[in-house]
């Protein structure tokens, strides 16, 4: 097997955030669209990652590190939106929840 | 980086990733996130990011996904509606778009080939807790301290957001 | 209503004295148990029996005569005043010139009894007791728990009852125990099963108890 | 050293954790029901026997899964048979796997080789402990989503809110044993116990730091699910999330809660009661100076060889010993008599032979490591099953609590005293000067 670099890595990045970047357009269950989110997230951390260790300096890492806390403080929130939106409107559907853009 | 590592990691990363978007039931969508986040995990370790792989398991796995779940079962999701074409036109258009951009990131990314590597031998704690809390708490501080803040108020707004209305 | 909750004082709020004297105290019961296990109020049943009270009602038995015939006039008392309907009688002559008849059948079903003792009540001829003592009664089969006219008068667990003095069997050692008839004709069918539990060899140690 | 050798020694290390938890499960369930029959002024069971033999009712643990194995395996036809499926196997797995990083004995230093004796050498083996731990949730909420059933989904979100609030308070109460031992390998965190304080008390965690014992016990009680917080399958009250399990499968349910229990003690044991150390012998005490524990060891067994022996010749002519134990123990048969003498003669006829020998042949510094771990590896599972024990102790005390009360308490009670420890923990640190 070629050995394994950077462009792998980047190449992998790329494919992940661009799934995510489609689950994020396509689905229609707000929920899923958060899981969109956090694969993109997750790409980008990969990336953060893998320069980290190409130019053996720790920012990347620590980025990284910032955006998982960052992350899980918008999926607390995002989430708790979701919780209310279906309370008060009965549906997590991102196509029926169209009221600012009508 | 070890060659099966990557590899394996990245095929069940790309298939659970698309299970994420694919799969009807939010629940299969959320358990195939987590494996996309522990193959992801996994992959950090094998960049020499010993800490980042375990707080990848501990936050993002154990916590995010967990909450998803939590969240799932408390609404009850059952599986979406099709009702309609699955995808509108804009829609459509969009995803046309971030294919084209995804594509030519990929090729940029690998047509650019490897940039230069930083000479010499890993540091020896490279990636460890000790050296990254180093970072962190000397030229990090302010972003770290501003990121705590942002927990905080993370917090008191998903306890305002989601407390029954008085 | 409102129900005032009790004053904790500090030591007892922040509950960890107070949880560590309960695990005290259920040591202590473990502790005790585990050295002292013959003072411990369980009964090993099969190897240790405790005896019922007198008064208790337990399985049924038919009381006989001097002579060995049993008491029973077939007068129907019994089965008219059975809750349950669990007792079955079929009459016929009597042998003796001073009775009118004798029970040719007398089944209980020990399913359907609900051991409420109005048969021994509604008896004029004290010829149906509740007094065996016995209250384990096992069987495989439905069928073992109709009891008939020679298990009710001679079964197992009358010879309990040799244990108290006032209530000697009424025949003597040597004395005929049957009546004339057969024991087929009596009950209608075969001689039963003993209706007691067979012990496996490893419950071999019987202690006995203090009543 | 060679491959195959370095392969069998790494298998060795994650069998060993793969065994102790398993292995204890039929232990904990014993106690559980003989304990609980003590406590409660019950004999408990006794009655299942092997040739006579009752082994004081630990056969029913062996009845028990002869029983679980055979009976009907149901899966409701409106179940989501996938997850169905997976989730007794998830619970289970990601509960064996959080063992792993625990170690059960110091590093083993034989021919020049390091071999850790722990089954998943991590640095970060504390977070290690808390992700897996995490992900134990996995299981209850498949349980309560895959039977498609109201009452198993309200016990899995009611299992899961626990869970996940009570790993805040475990996890923060942990903070301050690391701000004090500085490191956050697990070793080394056992290791550092070994100091003395004051020159005679043993630093182990729960000396310095009591308050986060209290805390992480308490929340090690949730995350076990265990009482006085079992409110996810409170057995006599509520409908819990394993409703609609049969047979195996539910048996998995039952084990994974007592391989749940085996982690949070020997967390416990690790993180606050020395893990390994035994009190006042630490590894290099154990193994530097020969001599010391050279004959020590020897001499114990020795001792102990003879009293065994000396009881039991005292004891067998007059046959008080059987006699004894049928006046002691309800439960004991004639032949169970027979059957532990001849056993303490034989562990007797041992210990005295194992003493000889090494009277004989005085081990040399391998020997002398490897009976230092095997004994450190006895101290570690001996305060790990008293603490199982003390698991189910504390559920035959304690009441269960309200719901309310149970989020009260983790939230504006546990929580908060945690976030004060550490706060407190560096106070102090900084007084001190370390």
């Amino acid at each position: 097997m070629a050995p394994v670099g950077m462009p792998h890595l980047l190449g992998l990045a790329g494919v992940l955030f661009f799934i995510g970047v489609l689950g994020m357009l396509t689905r229609r269950n707000a929920l899923t669209v958060f899981m969109g989110l956090e694969l993109q997230l997750n790409a980008v951390n990969l990336v953060l990652v893998t320069a980290a260790r190409h130019w053996h300096n720790l920012d990347g890492q620590v980025l990284a590190f910032f955006v998982i806390a960052v992350a899980a403080v918008e999926v607390a929130v995002g989430l708790s939106i979701l919780i209310a939106v279906q309370r008060v409107r009965d549906t997590v559907n991102v196509d029926d929840l169209s009221a600012l853009s009508e | 980086m070890n060659a099966i590592l990557f590899w394996s990691c990245a095929v069940v990363a790309v298939t659970a990733a698309l299970f994420v978007i694919s799969r009807r039931s939010p629940l299969a969508s959320a358990v195939a996130l987590a494996v996309n986040m522990v193959a992801l995990a996994a992959l950090f370790a094998g960049l020499s990011a010993p800490f980042l792989f375990i707080i990848q398991l501990l936050v993002y796995a154990g916590a995010v996904v967990v909450f998803i779940v939590f969240v799932i079962m408390l609404l009850n999701l059952g599986e979406e509606e099709t009702r309609g074409a699955l995808v509108s036109r804009g829609k459509l258009l969009a995803s046309a778009l971030a294919c084209c951009l995804g594509l030519a990131l990929l090729l940029r990314a690998v047509a650019a080939g490897t940039p230069r590597e930083a000479a010499g031998a890993l540091p020896a704690d490279f990636g460890g807790i000790e050296s990254i809390g180093q970072e962190i708490f000397t030229r990090w501080l302010l972003p770290f301290e501003v990121t705590g803040l942002i927990l905080l108020v993370g917090i008191v707004g998903a306890v305002v957001l989601a407390k029954r209305g008085e | 209503m409102k129900v005032p909750s009790p004053k904790l004082t500090f030591w007892e709020r922040i509950y960890v004295v107070e949880i560590i004297r309960g695990l005290g105290v259920t040591m202590g019961h473990l502790l005790k148990n585990l050295f002292r296990q013959s003072e411990m109020p369980t009964v090993q049943f099969p190897e240790e029996i405790k005896p019922v009270a007198t008064r208790h009602r337990s399985r049924h038995r038919l009381t006989v005569r001097e002579d060995g015939t049993p008491k029973c006039v077939a007068c129907m008392c019994c089965p008219t005043a059975c809750p349950a309907s669990c007792i079955h009688i079929i009459a016929q002559e009597a042998d003796a010139p001073w009775k009118e008849k004798k029970p040719r059948v007398f089944e209980i079903d020990l399913l359907r009894c609900v051991f409420c003792g109005f048969c021994v009540e509604a008896c004029p001829e004290d010829a149906i007791r509740m007094d065996t003592g016995e209250v384990t009664i096992v069987g495989t089969r439905r069928e073992d728990f109709i009891v008939g006219l020679d298990f009710l008068l001679h079964g197992e667990g009358n010879a309990w009852r040799e244990g108290r003095p006032e209530e000697k069997p009424q025949p003597g050692p040597g004395e005929p125990l049957l009546p004339p008839s057969t024991p087929e004709e009596e009950s209608g069918r075969g001689p039963r099963q003993v209706l007691r539990p067979k012990l496996p060899s490893a419950w071999e140690t019987v202690r006995e108890v203090k009543p | 050293m060679e491959p195959w050798v370095e392969w069998t020694i790494m298998g060795g290390r994650a069998a060993v954790a793969w065994v102790i938890p398993l292995m204890l499960i039929p232990l904990l369930v014993w106690m559980e029901r003989k304990a609980s029959a003590y406590i409660q002024d019950r004999t408990g069971p006794n009655r299942a026997a092997i040739l006579g033999l009752r082994f004081g009712g630990i056969i029913h643990a062996l009845a028990d899964v002869v029983k679980l194995i055979f009976k009907e395996d149901i899966t409701p036809a409106r179940a989501r048979p996938f997850w169905y499926n997976l989730a007794p196997i998830v619970a289970m797995t990601f509960a064996l796997l959080t063992f792993a990083a625990l170690p059960f004995a110091d590093v083993l230093r034989v021919g020049g080789h390091e071999i850790p004796l722990q089954a998943l050498r991590l640095n970060p083996g504390l977070l290690w402990m808390l992700a897996i731990g995490s992900f134990g949730v996995f299981g209850i909420v498949f349980a309560g989503w895959g039977s498609n059933s109201s009452y198993p989904l309200l016990g899995g979100i009611r299992g899961s809110a626990q869970m996940i609030s009570y790993e805040l308070s475990l996890g923060l109460s942990v903070v301050g044993i690391l701000m004090i031992f500085s490191t956050i390998d697990l070793n080394e965190i056992v290791r550092a116990q070994g100091k003395l304080l004051f020159g005679f008390l043993p630093m182990w965690g729960v000396v310095v730091q009591p308050v986060a014992a209290v805390i992480f016990m308490a929340a090690a009680l949730a995350e076990a699910n265990r009482n006085p917080f079992d409110l996810m399958e409170a057995d006599s009250e509520i409908v819990a999330f394993h409703l609609e399990y049969s047979s195996l499968r539910f048996a998995l349910f039952m084990m994974t809660e007592y391989v749940h229990i085996t982690v949070a003690s020997g967390l416990t044991v690790t993180l606050f009661f020395g893990g390994w150390q035994i009190p006042w012998l630490t590894t290099e005490r154990l193994t530097g100076s020969a001599g010391d524990l050279a004959l020590a060891v020897p001499a114990l067994l020795v001792v102990l060889g003879l009293l065994v022996l000396l009881s039991l010749v005292l004891l067998a002519p007059t046959r008080r010993w059987h006699r004894t134990l049928q006046r002691l123990y309800v439960d004991a048969r004639r032949h169970e008599a027979k059957f532990w003498t001849v056993v303490l003669l034989l562990q007797a006829i041992g210990a005295l032979a194992l003493g000889a020998y090494l009277f004989l042949n005085p081990p040399g510094a391998d020997g002398l490591a490897a009976i230092t771990a095997a004994l450190q590896f006895v101290s570690f599972m001996v305060k790990v099953t008293f603490f199982g024990f003390a698991f189910i102790w504390v559920r035959w005390t304690l009441p269960r609590f309200r719901y309310d009360q149970l989020m009260a308490l983790g939230w504006k009670g546990m929580l908060p005293l945690a976030l004060a420890n550490v706060v407190v923990t560096g106070f102090v640190l900084l007084l001190v000067g370390k």
